[in-house]
């Protein structure tokens, strides 16, 4: 609030992120890596880091685990709706805040819908951990889309009445062609991004089931982006009906193949969601935003997250039996056959 | 038809939703309650209502259980259109919502809701005593759906006579035109819903106004759990127990798993 | 120019706009009628009306020859780059202008790219028949996004530094954030527009292959929207993959099956270019630009527009080995089993 | 790579454009002459090259023929990515195409560009003396895309002191910073191909500069076709007659029907 109304840019200013693009290589190249390595080298100390998926909807786990193994100081977190990607990078921040580390977050909701509120947000809030900048689902989208736009601003009637207008950055002004009063808000280009998503080629183009979230608008604003997929397949057979392309391969940087890369969250056609694995991590911080200990939380984090090597280690640790329980499930809500 | 004398407060709240729903229309669903109402609506009188879901669908036919979330793979089996966030706010931006079905954690007279932050606004926002999930798509929702229903529950602290954070704006200050004065589009709130009652807002005033009382409240016990001077509409009347049938409908085949319909008894 | 530099509406203000839909039925209804009914009951005199399509691509022909057949008084056109749409309404014009009467062209180009240049266009203009608001092709898809996403407005970087900006109704600011100086353009909101999809179901739902060009866009910016389509098909059918969906049945008010309805131009997966019936129908109007007769043009319309019931009778007249040509073209380019 | 002694005016603005496109880059292609150009490169020195059509298709493998439109089917097959309009000028606005590739009717020592109107500006607008099809897509390109090559036909009343309208601006004024000044974005005009030589921009004073001249022309026979005074560089050399091979390609291959290269003899 102190400094939210006044202007400033978080990631890249509209004319830096154009920079960035034209000095970048956006060739039709092999972009496969390991996540630990495109992690490496696509997240810096200090980013505003752009996360895709919306609630516990294809949300970028296994990069968050990742990035909870590497560490991370100073980001600006940016998304509109999220789950379970903020919930792990905040847990490890109360674990351990020296090695995980969130600076500000730009937000529209932070919680998890039908499993419950989001007790990492309250922890981090209530005690005053993070710098916080409120938007609306549709705030935090279109200043995503104006970053993609490679626009500097872009008008929208959300923020016009309530408070949010005057947390933010949202200036209202009259519009030059009608005289009423409408909100511009400033785009935002992350430094990078990270989405998961159902399937992607080696060059990075990528196709998306269910609701697109904001994820296309995401890696086109960022500078950078990291994508892992269900399937990493030909470029082929991805691009056999070019519409179904979401995102351009110029617009990504890393591909890593990641089965379940969203889990516990859904992710169309391959997995729901994998409720009481969500509850009972939330269960684990629940009770240190009262002041309890942080003893069963930091087990969890010893044994799914710093105790493997990467998402597959995690994965076996998760087990068969609820890997399959959640494919069952997806396959009742939207049945296809192999 | 006979009257259900075994409900709960969450199961009147999504009967009172679904009956405000009119027969094909398009209703904007926020999380939760609404979703149950919109189902509940379809499976009864307005099998032709259009439900748009924030994360991209339209018009989906709801055939593969309750969604969990307004992004959950249920949402787009059999949808008409499918994008992301930007295009559902869009079409609703452009007018294409007759109804948004919103929840809040408080809120005031002229129907603004709250679901930020509890604490000291705008000192403490930085540092809020309670952090709420903030707006999602409610605000949004707020600014631009035509009309507006609000589901709150009923309690004294959370019909407040001014809400610590203004998330999703109402009627604003009540003045006439506010709402166009600040730029916004639609009539805004239209119906609040809430654990005791349902209420409209008064015409001029803009002030929230009792219309129906549930079995067992009275104008009384509505207002002494109230935070502000609640009006009274001349023809305020009970609103009918849900029926045996309804409350069959939500706990057998809309939630059977109670995701957002809680089997607290009344 | 002279009043294109000061502000004023064509079709409908923003708030007009808005208030159009609100009071609309949009359920989700059978809005399959006859072409002549739809132009009928949704084209007005004084209208501004919106033109799908990209030049000679999915051009809604069907509907401008019905246009035609009914006459139209004070039309406004909006489009980005037209060929064959305008070409024939421009035609009719030339012929008859108190029965086909254009009163202004908001536009970024008309001409036909490999086929030529548009002598229509260069007859209307030159003699100063109508009015003229020149855009980019961007600036133009961007005034029906902006419609579309009920905006009264939208930035873009586009008009600035060029003349455009001096002969529109484009504003340059001062951008609220950066400072710098950034173009905003008002949107369009069309009266009603016409557009032709490869596929459409009975409510309006609109699936478009190759090129969406601006068809979304205008569709959803316009108060009342006529498509004709390819193909008719089942709901079910149409929506099996809703991500396929270009068009949302609520922003469409009738729905008539036209095959072949963008011939001579083209419609991927059905049919290419009839580069012969194009060149030919503009050799019919070049002569007139310079003071030639119009009888060799009058006689292609009374043969081939006045002189049918319907497109159909168009197309009897065209013959099978016109049409089964293209349609062998289009395979070429774009083969797939049936 | 025999030199060919039988190639048109076109023929050879379609090598030198090729041989200006970079492998690996994306260009954004105007209709015309720019897609055989880009054509030509992607099977010469180029088979990166990276095409984008202000239709909507992005990189396409242009293996079914040339396009006779921006639009058409054949820049759409084996695309990797394909939407509308919107979506490929957001791309070139937000920094993707390295190259913007575009004609004009009239162009200026800048490189500012005309595809509007020939006439009396701004008094005749609405009556021009010939009315040219309009931007199209020039003027987004020439606003937006990092680096913008033009091609027009040299010829004295083409390449004027001012041109009537700028459609498609280039380096304005050609004052320091000028485009930077005015809000936009991108380097501006880069080359400039006509059909007696090639150009650049001199650093600085952003002139068009003469760099190529093409067999059978000098500095003086182009300053001569040329309405204002053309810099030369220090280093002007003669841009090599195409090849057999590549006129055999441009002829037999990429435009075998002559859609857009015609064939009048140079």
């Amino acid at each position: 609030m102190e400094n939210n109304a006044n202007m400033f840019w978080t990631g890249l200013s509209p004319d830096e992120a154009r920079e960035a693009l034209v000095n970048k290589d956006k060739s039709m190249r092999d972009k496969r890596m390991s996540l630990k390595d495109a992690v490496s080298k696509f997240i810096n100390d200090g980013d505003n880091v752009g996360i895709g998926g919306f609630v516990d909807v294809r949300q970028p786990i296994a990069t968050c685990h990742e990035m909870i193994r590497q560490g991370f100081k100073d980001l600006t977190l940016s998304f509109q709706s999220a789950g379970m990607a903020p919930e792990y990078l905040g847990a490890a921040m109360i674990l351990n805040p020296e090695k995980c580390n969130i600076k500000r977050i730009e937000l529209a909701y932070w919680a998890h819908e039908g499993f419950g509120l989001a007790p990492g947000w309250r922890y981090l809030a209530e005690r005053g951990l993070i710098d916080i900048e409120d938007w609306s689902n549709y705030n935090m989208s279109a200043r995503f889309k104006a970053g993609s736009m490679g626009l500097p601003f872009i008008p929208t009637r959300s923020p016009l009445g309530g408070d949010i207008k005057d947390t933010s950055r949202t200036k209202i002004i009259d519009c030059p062609f009608t005289g009423r009063k409408i909100g511009v808000i400033p785009a935002s280009n992350p430094n990078v991004s990270v989405l998961h998503v159902q399937a992607a080629d080696k060059f990075g183009n990528c196709i998306i089931r269910g609701t697109d979230c904001t994820c296309a608008e995401i890696a086109m604003a960022s500078a950078h982006t990291i994508v892992t997929c269900e399937q990493l397949v030909s470029h082929e057979l991805l691009c056999s009906n070019p519409k179904d392309v979401m995102i351009p391969f110029a617009a990504v940087d890393a591909v890593v193949e990641v089965p379940y890369g969203a889990y516990p969250g859904a992710c169309r056609r391959h997995y729901w969601f994998d409720g009481d694995h969500i509850r009972n991590f939330l269960g684990l911080i629940a009770p240190i935003v009262k002041g309890g200990p942080t003893d069963a939380l930091k087990a969890y984090f010893d044994e799914y997250i710093y105790g493997v090597e990467n998402f597959e280690g995690f994965l076996q640790k998760v087990g068969v039996k609820d890997l399959l329980a959640v494919k069952a499930l997806e396959m009742q809500n939207c049945e296809r056959l192999a | 038809m006979t009257a259900s004398t075994d409900y709960t407060a969450q199961e009147i709240i999504v009967v009172a939703g679904s009956k405000i729903l009119e027969d094909n229309k398009i209703v904007f669903v926020g999380t939760g309650l609404p979703m149950v109402a919109a189902l509940l609506a379809n499976r009864t009188h307005a099998p032709g209502l259009i439900p748009v879901f924030e994360a991209g669908a339209v018009g989906p036919p709801l055939r593969h259980g309750l969604p969990v979330s307004v992004g959950d793979s249920r949402t787009f089996t059999g949808a008409s259109y499918v994008k992301g966030l930007n295009a559902a706010f869009e079409l609703t931006q452009r007018g294409f919502a007759d109804f948004g079905f919103i929840g809040g954690a408080e809120v005031d007279m002229y129907g603004n809701l709250n679901s930020t932050m509890m604490g000291d606004y705008p000192d403490g926002y930085q540092t809020p005593k309670v952090r709420l999930p903030g707006s999602g798509g409610a605000s949004d929702m707020a600014a631009s759906c035509e009309r507006t229903i609000l589901i709150v529950p009923h309690d004294k602290k959370k019909f407040n006579q001014q809400v610590s954070y203004m998330t999703s704006p109402g009627h604003l200050d009540g003045s006439p035109g506010a709402r166009q004065k600040a730029g916004m589009q639609g009539k805004g709130p239209y119906r609040v819903i809430t654990t005791k009652g349902i209420c409209d807002f008064e015409e001029g005033s803009n002030r929230m106004r009792l219309i129906h009382t549930y079995p067992g409240e009275t104008v009384e016990s509505i207002q002494e759990a109230t935070g502000f001077e609640l009006l009274v509409s001349p023809d305020v009347s009970e609103f009918p127990a849900p029926t045996v049938e309804e409350i069959r409908l939500i706990r057998e085949e809309i939630d059977p798993n109670g995701v957002f319909v809680k089997r607290v008894a009344k």
